[in-house]
């Protein structure tokens, strides 16, 4: 019953859509906004790549905002978890000494693509969300390698609040030097080298130790006690 | 500056009371009483005085204080009852508890009562309104138990008319850009007659659930009856006369006569005129039916208001100034009562008036008090009351309003009633054991009831003095002055002298009293020869002011419910239920809830393909 | 053919939407709503970056000289959906403990049994 | 191309019919990783790489990895 009901809601959902949409062509030219941060985009922030700039620059402070609900995310995890008692489970089968060396060989290399993508993230795709999330998924291949090794979380909670410390400072200096919050102060720089583009490849490097240690905390808090 | 200092004076010494009243409560009370003395003493001071002061600005309004004869004339009457309230408190609050805040709220009360009274503009009247409403909700709840719920009663419904007024006031804002109420009286001229029937509708709202006009009236008597009894005295007189007030800045300060009285092509009037007259004698025997001291006088007061709202919405000279005089006499005589039953729950524990009784000789200064208050709550020759009621007789003959004329008269025979089976219950016939011992009334209130009932007495035999000031006021509105002199009015238009009725008065009382001289012997028929057939009857078995007017009761119990308070009660309960239903909408399955979202969304599709809407 | 090159991108972007929807209107396990959840999620970000989409456009990057500022698809979407994706698993996880919670607390993540939760 | 495209967009609803179906909790997640990795790719097509790089590296990875991870410590079936 409820789902007959569910699909005839559904496919009239469905048929209004279909009306809606196909008065919206696909593949059109984009918006003026668009087209303003493509042309001037590079001239103004000296990235190459004009999501990024999109992102750290022009809205800047939607990306605060965004970091701030991941903190707030990985802090509210904390303390829903944190009351819920340890159910011993069954025995776990230890992994093998294979798979062991291998999560060893693996997670420098990996950490080192996590940051070579936040450091790159205004000259090619990715930047500190891509490159901490690569982080983090380095961080869970070691937990499921080895998981008698823990990292101590103190140190997660460390680097993130340096990371956002960073990020807020980097923007209050800009207030000092520009006038406004997120200011551009540093030299542009010649366009695709990698010390160009003033302070986006500083925020981003901030971005992404902290989205890193957040996904990995994350990660450890709901991994710990199961 | 003396306007701003009545009222630095009026919030910093409510404050400081209560701070002090944390180290000691005989300065604590020393300081209420000073206080009131001195706001007294400031307020005279302040008689004839007019101006307007723009003392702080909100949102780019000024605030403005202003002193004329109208605010003048409340604010004595607010000031001076307030005083004498808190001299009763003295003793009445000794011993309980919480009483820091009991001053606070008092002052604080009276205070924004001042404050409403000054304001000249709306925004300051619209802060002062809300302290005074909270204010007095806090001291109406102050016993607990059944007056939270008369206090949550009162505060509803001062909330639906306090949010009334504020539509009204952004309405007024929007239209002409000021509110100040010189200004605004200068452009409401131009205003089209709906939007003043629309405006005036806001306020009549307003005003009207304050002062307890007929069916907004049902907060009042569980909140009169609820709440200490020095502060009952302060709603009954003073601060339900703040929708008095209101009535008469909104109908004659604001509109003015003219435009008032052809609001809405004079339906406007004849609807006011037409509630005033229910407010009159539904309520009255409603109070007939009362075996509760404080809720028989809760009745009355609606009553009384009545009578008010009915001299003031006649729109002449002559009912204005009978319904500003009744007010005042209200004031006098409506404060003297509760001051009184107050003083005999605080002697006796009981409000009761079924187990009351016998007390003329243990309380003989209180028994004077309510004899005075109750002529001028009747209106008996030589008390206010009398003078205030026959000029708004006057204007209702006058002015060819018979059926009217007829509802206040009903309503004044209801008042012979209930006043005399209020002044019989509780000090004639005969005493209960339980009450032998009961003591005087304490100094403390004996000093309200002496001045009040010299304030009755002497207006009504002097009814010139506050007449005259009356007159100013109506002159100031734009009314003609009329020739007052101090035993009365000697204009054309509605004479009025209290020495022609004195002496009729004295003729009566002396023909009467000679007709009782040649009458022959009296023979004295004791209690037990006319009741038990000569058999001694064992004492306080018997005790005759239970069921009092009971055949009468019988006659009219079933039309005199309290029909609106019913109606209100089944409209609470029927949105409670309606409330419970919508609240089942959420039902706690994830399901449902995103059912409802695609449901909206299906709809907008809907009518995109059907309708065409945009 | 020409249907499908017009059409294919919003077919599986709506087509995500409402098999999540269909999962978060009749099942009645807390981890499949979240499943279903980030399955809606999905599909939207699929029709915002749709919407920037330019025919034969290259992506928004001037890694080389020689591209051409008009012909590169709208770089707005793009920066809205990385948001959104990253504050999407931050939703899930955080979704997830609750359900973990509820699941220690009541012993069960069927949204029928845990009753406390209904009128 | 476009059949390239269209076989994508038909294993990514493939896969979100399976995450919908499935009684078995970590079947349901592993196919919406696969729904993930899909859209990743159409991402890729649609010009956006660095929407399809967050895509696969939070949306395949670390989600699936959350989810499993609740899987474990709640239950399994249905």
């Amino acid at each position: 019953m409820r789902k007959i009901f569910s699909l005839i809601i559904l496919i009239i959902l469905a048929l209004g859509v279909y009306i809606c949409i196909s008065e919206i062509p696909f593949g059109k030219p984009g918006t003026a906004v668009g087209n303003y941060y493509i042309e001037k985009g590079i001239e103004e922030t000296g990235a190459v790549n004009i999501v990024t700039s999109i992102v750290l620059n022009y809205r800047g402070f939607d990306t605060l905002g965004e970091v701030t609900i991941l903190f707030l995310a990985s802090l509210g995890l904390g303390a829903i978890l944190a009351t819920v008692q340890n159910k011993t489970r069954g025995v776990i089968t230890p992994p093998s000494l294979i798979l062991t060396t291998a999560c060893r060989f693996l997670f420098p290399f990996i950490l080192m693509f996590g940051a070579y993508i936040f450091l790159h993230g205004h000259l090619t795709p990715g930047g500190g969300f891509q490159g901490g999330a690569i982080i983090a998924s380095g961080f869970l291949l070691r937990y499921l390698g080895c998981p008698q090794k823990r990292i101590r979380q103190s140190s997660f909670v460390a680097i993130e609040s340096l990371g956002g410390i960073a990020f807020i400072i980097i923007g209050l200096l800009g207030f000092t030097a520009g006038g406004f919050f997120l200011f551009n102060f540093l030299p542009k720089g010649v366009a695709n080298t990698l010390l160009s583009a003033g302070i986006i490849p500083l925020i981003y490097i901030a971005i992404g130790l902290k989205v890193g240690a957040e996904m990995a905390g994350i990660i450890d808090t709901l991994i710990e006690e199961s | 500056m003396l306007i701003q200092s009545i009222l630095i004076i009026a919030f910093g010494g409510a404050f400081l009371t209560y701070i002090l009243g944390k180290a000691s409560s005989a300065l604590r009370d020393f300081l209420a009483v000073l206080i009131s003395v001195s706001l007294t003493v400031l307020i005279f001071l302040a008689y004839g005085k007019t101006g307007e002061i723009a003392f702080a600005s909100f949102m780019n309004l000024p605030l403005v204080l202003r002193i004329n004869h109208l605010s003048w004339f409340f604010a004595i009457a607010i000031q001076t009852v307030t005083t004498l309230s808190v001299i009763f408190s003295l003793s009445y609050m000794k011993g309980k508890e919480r009483v820091d805040f009991y001053y606070l709220m008092m002052l604080l009360c009276n205070s924004a009562m001042l404050g409403i009274v000054l304001s000249g503009d709306f925004v300051s009247f619209y802060i002062f309104w809300e302290i005074m409403s909270w204010s007095a909700f806090l001291l109406i709840s102050y016993n607990r138990g059944g007056a939270l719920y008369a206090g949550m009663k009162y505060i509803v419904m001062s909330i639906i008319g306090s949010m009334c007024m504020l539509i009204g006031i952004m309405s007024l804002y929007s239209t002409y850009g000021t509110l100040n109420i010189r200004e605004i009286h200068d452009l409401i001229s131009t205003a089209s007659g709906e939007y003043l029937l629309f405006i005036s509708i806001l306020f009549l709202a307003a005003f009207g659930v304050k002062s307890a006009l007929w069916p907004i009236h049902v907060w009042l008597p569980p909140a009169h009856s609820e709440a200490p009894s020095p502060f009952s005295a302060v709603l009954s007189s003073i601060l339900i006369k703040m929708g008095i007030y209101g009535f008469v800045l909104i109908l004659y300060v604001i509109s003015g006569a003219a435009l008032y009285l052809g609001l809405g092509g004079g339906s406007f009037r004849y609807i006011l005129t037409l509630l005033a007259a229910i407010t009159i004698i539904i309520p009255t025997f409603n109070a007939l039916m009362q075996d509760d001291a404080k809720r028989l006088l809760a009745w009355s007061s609606i009553a009384q208001i009545g009578y008010i709202i009915l001299g003031i919405s006649i729109g002449t000279s002559l009912g204005l100034i009978g319904g500003l005089f009744h007010f005042f006499n209200h004031v006098a005589f409506k404060a003297l009562l509760f001051l009184a039953v107050g003083a005999i729950e605080y002697r006796t524990g009981t409000r009761d008036l079924n187990s009351l009784g016998g007390l003329i000789k243990k309380m003989p200064v209180t028994f004077i008090a309510v004899l005075a208050g109750t002529f001028g709550l009747i209106g008996i020759p030589l008390t206010n009351g009398f003078v205030s009621k026959w000029l708004i007789y006057k204007t209702l003959i006058l002015n060819n309003h018979p059926f009217l004329a007829f509802a206040a008269l009903v309503g004044t025979w209801g008042t012979i009633l209930y006043s005399y089976k209020l002044i019989h219950n509780i000090f004639l016939g005969q005493l209960p054991e339980n009450l032998e011992h009961t003591k005087p009334a304490p100094a403390s209130m004996k000093l309200p009831f002496i001045i009040l009932s010299v304030v009755i007495v002497l207006f009504g035999i002097l009814p010139g003095i506050p007449l005259k000031l009356i007159n100013l006021i109506t002159a100031s509105l734009g009314f003609d002055l009329l020739n007052i002199n101090i035993w009365g009015i000697a204009s054309e238009s509605g004479p009025l002298n209290i020495i022609n009725i004195f002496a009729a008065f004295a003729v009566a009382l002396i023909v009467v009293w000679f007709f009782f001289l040649i009458s022959g012997k009296k023979v004295v028929i004791s209690q037990d020869n006319s009741y038990a057939a000569g058999i001694d009857v064992p004492k306080g078995k018997y005790h005759y002011t239970v069921d009092f007017y009971n055949p009468m009761f019988r006659m009219i119990k079933p039309y005199f419910r309290d029909y609106m308070d019913e109606f209100y009660s089944q409209l609470v309960k029927a949105l409670a239920s309606l409330s419970d239903r919508v609240r089942r909408l959420y039902c706690g399955d994830l399901g449902v809830y995103v059912i409802y979202i695609v449901l909206f969304l299906s709809i907008l599709v809907i009518s995109k393909i059907g309708l065409n809407l945009w | 053919m020409d249907f499908l090159n017009n059409y294919i991108f919003y077919i599986g972007a709506f087509g995500l939407i409402f098999i999540g929807l269909y999962i978060l209107l009749t099942r009645k396990n807390l981890i499949k709503l979240i499943i279903g959840l980030s399955i809606v999620d999905t599909g939207v970000n699929l029709l915002i970056i749709c919407m920037g989409y330019l025919k034969n456009g290259t992506a928004p990057i001037f890694s080389r000289k020689g591209l051409n500022p008009e012909t590169m698809v709208d770089p707005t979407p793009q920066a809205l959906v990385l948001t959104s994706i990253v504050i999407g698993v931050a939703v899930l996880a955080m979704a997830l403990s609750l359900a973990i919670r509820l699941y220690q607390h009541y012993g069960t993540l069927d949204m029928r049994k845990i009753k406390e939760q209904k009128w | 191309m476009i059949i390239i495209i269209t076989s994508l967009v038909i294993t990514m609803l493939a896969g979100a019919i399976a995450a919908c179906a499935l009684r078995d909790l970590l079947s349901a997640a592993i196919a919406s990783c696969l729904v993930s990795l899909a859209a990743a790719i159409l991402f890729y097509f649609l010009q956006a790489p660095d929407v399809a790089m967050a895509e696969a590296s939070i949306g395949a990875a670390l989600v699936t990895a959350i989810l499993v991870i609740a899987i474990r410590r709640t239950e399994r079936q249905e």
